[in-house]
């Protein structure tokens, strides 16, 4: 309906690849980032920064990382908590034991550290698929919790088990109050999203869909799977590794291995799912939905005056859950983002159905 | 006799260059870079800019002449709308020659006609398809010696020695012309307002096709003119999709085109037209009245399928536009609550729909070739888009009357164009004159003679009156208004053209010359019926049988009833009511020879083809067995038979007084 | 189905035109699944440039063959030869960079990709640019993604897709699918073209396309092609020789004409709806 | 050595349990190639739902005994997980006939989800009890051999009969009914099934029943010895590398698997624990199965797998 198409030609490949082809989605795009770069820093509450907008930011960019493995290539993975926190340990050594490692710094070397940790359990996807590799990811997913439960050196022998992180900057800004922290986060998330955006639409992106949809055919045409499936390992570890130095360090600032838990991978694995699977955007959806939805459970009947016990809101977040991710993948296997490209293509086509 | 002319301002024809080549090197020069041709290839629209094209035009001229292409030489041009074929035809007339467009669809037959009566040494053609058939018309056309293609896809085993392609002849042309860097300036320079820049063949209703000639001062005054007209500029965009060898395209996709400098974007292929239409999304727009009623009836079947609410917010606000859309365009006086909806309306619906439709951006959209329905043309502007009629033939460079902004008439088709002077001949027949005149019929001085009468008037064989306000309003084909038994008048178009605004009648031919009443065959809209037979269930299982169920029948009574009250309240119409019809067992085409290639019906040919139809019609017969050959798409024959059911449809007494609109 | 077109281009192809070397040789070749024999002891070869087809009943072993030729199986017996040099044992996706390319008798498209995309994927061995590359996309791996989108475009134009290229490819009709499938194979510009039953379940105008490609791949670009087919009235047409199977076994080889005498191959087909 | 082998019964008893819920993902993958991920919260409805009527029943009905309030608790709770399982194939299951299995493993994890909440809202969130009259004394065996003998839980013993007894009905089940014949020859090959007139989601119904008993069984006997609670359907996770093990398809295997899994747990937390910081409980299993995935993907019993192209 708001669509204005015509004379939105185009004349060169480059403008024909486009991320947003149309000029009005360019320009809402243009809108939502300033909205969530100037409006919302000056309008938001304390409240919506710690309880809503940071953990919204850094689970979508947990589930990005997690639909690039799971949405894009096709491979199962239960253990996205333990790639989390990987990267959150791995950054907290590196800032605890080197002088003056500066945050990003410690923070990519986290990412890579999950790297490294997601492609060694990656390596059974080469031989085994589906469940079997669920239960590969889910080793180290119970590997990991133990080990940073009983290792002392990765919480430099933290005799609570629970180690922290104060006073972070960033070339020299102290990221400090909400909403520097929001600031930060949403710069990395964004920064990470298009990266991802453009791995998903090159080569290597057309090579993981490939072989997600059909494996056999993929290698005749001269896809190796191993590199496609680890490459794709590695990136989502990467980007999971990070987003878990982002929970901890910035959301959580202090920490145990249980904020890594397998409830943590079932969530993300559940925002995937919710939000779209092979969806860029789809995490963003499902993230925010998952965010939004206890608090909404929360929130709602206590206006309307019926309040719920804490028990009841989380046995029906559950039962929700459940029962969305079952009509997600009878309904709509595609998720939020497949409606919300639906909705787009009616606007586009209004007010005509089809 | 009366004559109108729009105030003749011969000089402003010449203002600028006074040739298309020069034209050409105009635009090269005053505005290089800017988008003189798109192109929807390899998935992007391939864009030229006019010094691009002026170098394209430059290689294919030298490369010409090369081959030996002289001065006044004939060059054949066949094929799709591409930015290559549009550059020969430059190309030919910077070298003096005379492009002659022929219709890409024609039979071989038909072209070898063309080649023989043009005595055509040299062809440029689109593709392999094409390059077909002139070896196969070769063998009657023993004067073609150059056969150059555009798409080499295919004809890598061609041996025939006539046969070039373009990218070859390019370079060829290139290397000329590093040798001679005058010949072709040369060349241009001696070409003058006065010689033939072009020849487009007439379909012709009857006899065989004549090669209209005209020069480029005529095609440049009708281009100038109609760029006055509507204050064109050189920043519109243009989507050729028309036949090229039509003269519609011809005005506005080279002449018009080629004056104004704007850019015109050619079509990926003829299945992507209305997808190529929805990105340029032209700002000028030209097609002939079933361009626009498929469009509409592609809209009305695709909002059946919309759910009630999308439906009901759509009719509401089609009601609002009926109401002022056109008022609005106008510039008349409404209503500030009407002026509200329609606002919404425009957010919610018109907006929308002209964006799905690729007409977001028209300023202007001309319609011509047949008479518009009133309700297809309302609709159109009634949702914005300025849509008007225009008036022409092939040998006035359809450029006779035009439609001025804020001026719309439903059944006129406007004014008098600049530099045009129309008059009525006593048999109601219109005459115009003006610099925009065929210099002549190619090699056809009797027809000529025949056509141009002693004071220089061409005689456009159509009949029609001037209304109150100026505007000339068409009746139908001077020669084809004959009388009915009682003296009254019989304007067999007029009322076949009432007839065809029915959505659910896709031609009609009426007969009734001479006879007490009128009768008529009818060709049913397989599309629209078929939609319409299938919500009612019934089953059909082709058109033939679709075409003779009862309930069809009934269908089109209506149609035929309503025109024939229509007819009624009109006192020179009233006698010519259709008192019986019948529908054809299959529909008419261009194949068998029925309807020319633009799709008018050739009514002698019909009415010869099917005659003992006609004769039972009017002797009232209830059924009349038939059996017809038919050519199909392949080329092979077959036959179809049928027993046609003839109906009889009420007629009305006359009425004096107050017209149906 | 009217064939009379085919005749016409082959008519007007030069003489001599598809004689190169041999380019495969297949020596006694035996592959078994458990106890199953589904190839034995076969034998032959594909000469460069020509069309090379494997017709048999239901059954016969051609996929296997096929399947053998890419790397897809490994055969417990035989020897491959490809260019003059023995085969290891490969990868299908080592075949793919020797040059082998083909199409699946049940398509194997990428469903949840489009059309554009799914070709795209044919070129991926000739994209160079890496991971870090694409992530910054703005650069070395746009000058990529344009390079090779020019040429996915002419294939997409060689095979009359145009008006489909950015729709999803589940969401064609089988026909188009097919023609995609044969888009994705000719985008890696291969030597060796595997076709298995590309007509299958096409009607007579879908066949004739489908026909009007593979001799314009094999003449415009010389593409070695070889080809399972169940329309003996296109083998006869296209092929410039036959090879044929029954129950995993060589019953007959050599130009169409000689096939079509051959006893074995009359009797083998003999009570079948071909 | 009497500590070894103290700790090998233990390894058993525990393995036994295992392969208990085991047999659960077993029977319902060999039916409808489904990775069920909700075996384990199954278990934990059956449990929560067994205690609950077990308390609720005697107060309705004004009854003491607590044999005949356990009689008709077993019965309603399985009465409940036959509804749950036709609820299940229904709103569910039939939906996503052809699915990929990934695709349906993710199903079951948002049923698992689902029955998590909808168990704890339905009966309450609590740590339950479930007392059918289990021995909670140890005993003590071969006292002969060794110097005090060799504690085992009779408990565990009683356990490791009672699901020794129900592979043993569930075997005869398979082998002896038609039924569970049907269910086999859907288990060989889907199409086949139907076309001798068994209609497959009566048969899913009556697997996932089957699962549900199972998982009644096993939430008995868990739920007496730990209580029931949420922790309960985390026990399951534990079955997974057990049907890694044995392998999917097999029912021998998940007995085998989970004997395996139990003793190497016990073993090794014993005898390796101290050495890695202790708590290796949780991953050895999996581990385990890793390790046994890369080298024999199918399992011990499983069936190969070959793609065909």
């Amino acid at each position: 309906m708001l669509y204005r198409e015509n004379g939105q030609f185009k004349t060169s490949y480059a403008a024909d690849q486009q991320i947003f082809p149309i000029f009005q989605e360019r320009w809402a795009m243009a809108l939502l980032l300033l909205v969530a770069f100037v409006v919302l820093p000056l309008v938001g509450s304390e409240y919506w920064f710690r309880a809503i907008l940071i953990p919204f930011l850094i689970l979508s960019l947990a589930a990005l990382g997690l639909n690039i493995l799971v949405g894009y290539c096709g491979q199962i993975s239960l253990g996205t908590g333990a790639f989390m926190a990987v990267g959150a340990y791995a950054a907290y050594n590196f800032m605890v034991r080197i002088d003056g490692m500066p945050l990003i710094v410690a923070m990519l070397l986290g990412g890579l550290s999950a790297t490294v940790i997601g492609v060694l359990f990656g390596i059974p996807s080469l031989r085994i698929k589906g469940l079997y590799l669920a239960v590969a990811t889910l080793a180290a997913q119970f590997f990991t919790d133990w080990a940073f439960l009983r290792i002392g050196w990765f919480t430099n022998n933290s005799s609570s088990g629970s180690v922290s992180m104060a006073r972070l900057d960033v070339f020299g800004v102290p990221i400090e109050s909400p909403v520097t922290k929001y600031l930060f986060v949403l710069t990395v998330v964004c920064v990470f999203a298009l990266m991802a955006k453009n791995l998903v639409r090159s080569a290597i992106g057309r090579q993981w869909m490939a072989i997600r949809d059909m494996d056999v055919a993929a290698a005749v045409i001269g896809i190796r799977p191993m590199y496609a499936k680890l490459s794709a390992f590695a990136v989502s570890s990467f980007i999971v590794g990070v987003a878990g130095v982002l929970w901890a360090f910035i959301h959580l600032g202090a920490w145990e291995p249980a904020a890594f838990s397998i409830d943590r991978s079932f969530q993300l694995l559940f925002m995937v799912i919710i939000g779209g699977l092979g969806s860029i955007a789809g995490a963003f959806l499902g993230a925010g939905f998952i965010v939004l939805l206890p608090l909404a459970l929360d929130q709602i009947p206590h206006l309307l005056g019926i309040p719920l016990s804490t028990a009841t809101i989380t046995h029906l977040v559950h039962m929700i859950f459940g029962a969305l991710i079952v009509f997600f993948l009878i309904v709509e296997p595609h998720g939020l983002a497949k409606l919300w490209s639906v909705g787009k293509q009616k606007l586009r086509l209004w007010p005509f159905p089809h | 006799m009366d004559t109108r002319t729009s105030a003749p301002e011969p000089g402003q024809g010449g203002a600028g260059p006074d040739t298309f080549p020069r034209w050409l090197m105009h635009h090269a020069k005053a505005r290089p870079q800017q988008a003189a041709m798109r192109e929807k290839a390899y998935g992007i629209w391939q864009t030229y800019t006019w010094a691009q094209v002026a170098e394209n035009v430059r290689a294919i001229a030298c490369g010409l002449a090369q081959l030996g292409f002289k001065r006044g030489d004939r060059l054949a041009v066949v094929g799709d709308n591409r930015p290559r074929l549009y550059w020969s035809v430059a190309a030919c007339q910077c070298l003096g020659g005379i492009p002659v467009m022929m219709y890409q669809d024609a039979v071989a037959q038909e072209m070898a006609y063309v080649l023989q009566d043009a005595e055509i040494k040299f062809a440029v053609v689109e593709d392999q398809e094409q390059v077909d058939k002139m070896v196969e018309i070769q063998p009657d056309a023993p004067l073609l010696e150059h056969v150059i293609y555009d798409d080499p896809r295919g004809m890598r085993h061609y041996t025939q020695t006539l046969l070039m392609g373009l990218d070859e002849l390019q370079e060829m042309g290139r290397i000329h012309d590093r040798n001679q860097p005058d010949f072709l300036d040369g060349e241009i320079a001696k070409g003058a307002s006065d010689d033939i820049s072009i020849m487009l063949y007439t379909s012709g209703t009857t006899g065989k096709p004549k090669g209209v000639c005209q020069t480029h001062g005529a095609f440049i005054a009708a281009a100038s003119g109609a760029i006055q007209f509507d204050k064109l500029t050189d920043k519109e965009d243009i989507l050729s999709y028309l036949p090229m060898a039509w003269v519609g395209d011809h005005l506005f996709s080279f002449a018009q085109a080629t004056v104004a400098g704007f850019t015109i974007n050619c079509p990926e292929s003829g299945e992507t037209v209305m997808n190529d239409l929805r990105e340029i999304g032209p700002t000028y727009y030209f097609a002939p009245p079933r361009v626009f009623e498929n469009l509409l009836t592609q809209v009305m079947i695709r909002m059946e399928d919309a759910g009630s609410l999308k439906r009901k917010i759509f009719h509401h606000f089609m009601d609002v536009a009926r109401r002022c859309g056109a008022d609005i365009l106008d510039g008349k006086p409404v209503s500030g609550g009407d002026r509200f909806q329609y606002w919404l309306g425009n957010l919610l619906v018109y907006g929308p729909l002209k964006n799905v439709l690729g007409m977001s951006r028209i300023r202007v959209a001309y319609t011509a070739g047949a008479a518009i329905g009133p309700d297809l043309f309302r609709f159109y502007r009634s949702i914005g888009i300025n849509l008007k009629q225009l008036y022409g033939q092939t040998e006035t460079c359809a450029y006779v009357c035009l439609q001025p902004d804020g001026q719309i008439k439903l059944d006129s088709v406007g004014k008098p164009a600049p530099f045009v002077e129309v008059k009525l001949a006593d048999n109601g027949e219109i005459l115009v004159k003006g610099p925009m005149l065929l210099k002549a019929y190619y090699k056809r001085p009797d027809a000529t003679a025949e056509s141009i009468n002693a004071d220089g008037y061409f005689m456009t064989g159509d009949a029609g009156f001037f209304d109150e306000d100026g505007h000339l309003k068409i009746i139908d084909r001077a020669k084809d208004v004959g009388k009915m038994a009682d003296g009254t008048m019989f304007a067999p178009n007029y009322i076949e053209n009432k007839l065809k605004f029915f959505q659910h009648v896709k031609e009609a031919v009426t007969f009734g010359a001479g006879k007490e009443f009128a009768t008529a065959f009818i060709n049913i809209d397989l599309e629209a019926v078929g939609n319409w037979a299938e919500k009612k269930g019934m089953a059909y299982s082709g058109y033939t049988d679709l075409a003779q169920q009862a309930a069809v029948y009934e269908l089109i009574r209506d149609c035929v009833e309503k025109v024939n009250a229509d007819l009624a309240a009109d006192p020179n119409m009233s006698g010519s009511q259709i008192k019986r019809f019948l529908i054809l067992h299959k529909e008419l085409d261009a194949d068998d020879g029925e309807l020319t290639r633009t799709r008018k019906v050739r009514r002698n040919f019909i009415a010869e083809k099917y005659g003992e139809l006609i004769e039972a019609m009017f002797e009232g017969r209830k059924t009349q067995f038939i059996e017809t050959q038919v050519k199909y798409e392949d080329g092979r024959t077959g036959k179809v038979s049928a027993d046609l059911r003839i109906e009889e449809v009420k007629t009305f007494a006359p009425q004096a007084g107050k017209r149906a609109a | 189905m009217d064939m009379t077109d085919m005749n016409a281009a082959s008519a007007t192809t030069p003489p001599g035109r598809r004689q190169g070397e041999v380019i495969l040789d297949l020596q006694n070749i035996s592959l078994r699944f458990g106890g199953v024999k589904a190839l034995t002891d076969i034998s032959f070869n594909v000469r460069e440039h020509e069309i090379r087809s494997i017709i048999g009943p239901n059954g016969a072993g051609k996929s296997s063959m096929l399947n053998v030729i890419n790397g897809v199986y490994h055969p417990q017996e035989g020897k491959i030869m490809y260019r003059g040099q023995e085969r290891q044992r490969l990868e299908p996706y080592m075949a793919a960079r020797q040059g082998i390319a083909r199409t699946f008798q049940n398509i194997a498209l990428f469903k949840g990709m489009s059309v554009l995309d799914n070709i795209m994927t044919g070129r991926n061995l000739k994209m160079k640019s890496n991971l870090f590359q694409q992530a910054l996309f703005w650069g070395a791996a746009q000058k990529e993604e344009i390079a090779h989108r020019e040429k996915v475009e002419e294939v997409i134009d060689f095979l009359e897709i145009q008006n489909v290229r950015k729709t999803p490819v589940g969401q064609l009709p089988y026909g188009l699918q097919k023609r995609v499938e044969l888009g994705r194979a000719l985008a890696a510009e291969p030597s060796l073209l595997l076709l298995d039953e590309p007509m299958a379940g096409m009607n007579v105008e879908e066949k004739q396309d489908m026909c009007r490609f593979i001799l314009d791949v094999n003449d415009q670009f010389g593409t070695t092609i070889v080809l399972i087919e169940h329309d003996m009235g296109v083998v006869m047409d296209i092929s410039d020789r036959v090879v044929v199977l029954d129950y995993g076994k060589k019953i007959g080889d050599g130009a169409p004409d000689e096939v079509r005498n051959n006893e074995d191959v009359i009797s083998a087909y003999l009570g079948t709806s071909h | 050595m009497g500590f070894f082998l103290e700790t090998l019964f233990g390894g058993l008893m525990a393995g036994m349990l295992y392969s208990l819920i085991a047999l659960g993902f077993v029977l319902i993958y060999k039916a409808s190639g489904v990775f069920n991920f909700a075996q384990g919260a199954m278990v934990l409805f059956a449990a929560l739902a067994m205690s609950r009527f077990a308390e609720w029943i005697p107060q309705w009905l004004g009854f003491e005994s607590l044999l005949l309030a356990n009689l008709l608790a077993f019965v309603a709770a399985m009465a409940v997980m036959i509804m749950l399982a036709w609820a299940i194939e229904r709103l569910c299951l039939s939906k996503l006939v052809n699915q990929e299995g990934i695709t349906l493993l993710m199903a079951t994890l948002g049923i698992a989800y689902f029955l998590d909440g909808f168990g704890q809202t339905l009966f309450g969130s609590d740590i339950y009890n479930i007392n059918v009259g289990m021995p909670k004394d140890p005993a003590f065996i071969l006292e002969g051999m060794f110097e005090g003998g060799v504690m085992i839980s009779k408990e565990d013993l009683v356990a490791a009969v009672i699901a020794a007894l129900l592979v043993v009905v569930l075997a005869l089940f398979f082998q002896k009914t038609k039924t569970g014949r049907a269910l086999r020859a859907v288990a060989d090959d889907h199409q086949a099934a139907q076309s001798i007139g068994i209609p497959l989601n009566k048969i899913w119904v009556i697997v996932w029943s089957v699962a549900g008993f199972a998982a009644l069984v096993a939430g008995i006997i868990w739920g007496s010895k730990l209580g029931v609670q949420f922790t309960l359907s985390l026990v399951a996770l534990k079955a997974l590398p057990v049907v890694i093990l044995g392998g999917l398809t097999s029912v021998p295997g998940a007995i085998i698997g989970g004997l395996i899994i139990g003793v190497g747990e016990k073993l090794s937390e014993i005898y390796l624990g101290p050495m890695l910081g202790g708590g290796i409980e949780i991953w050895f299993a999996y581990v385990l199965a890793l390790g046994f995935l890369l080298v024999r993907p199918q399992g011990l019993f499983g069936e190969k797998i070959i793609d065909r192209v």
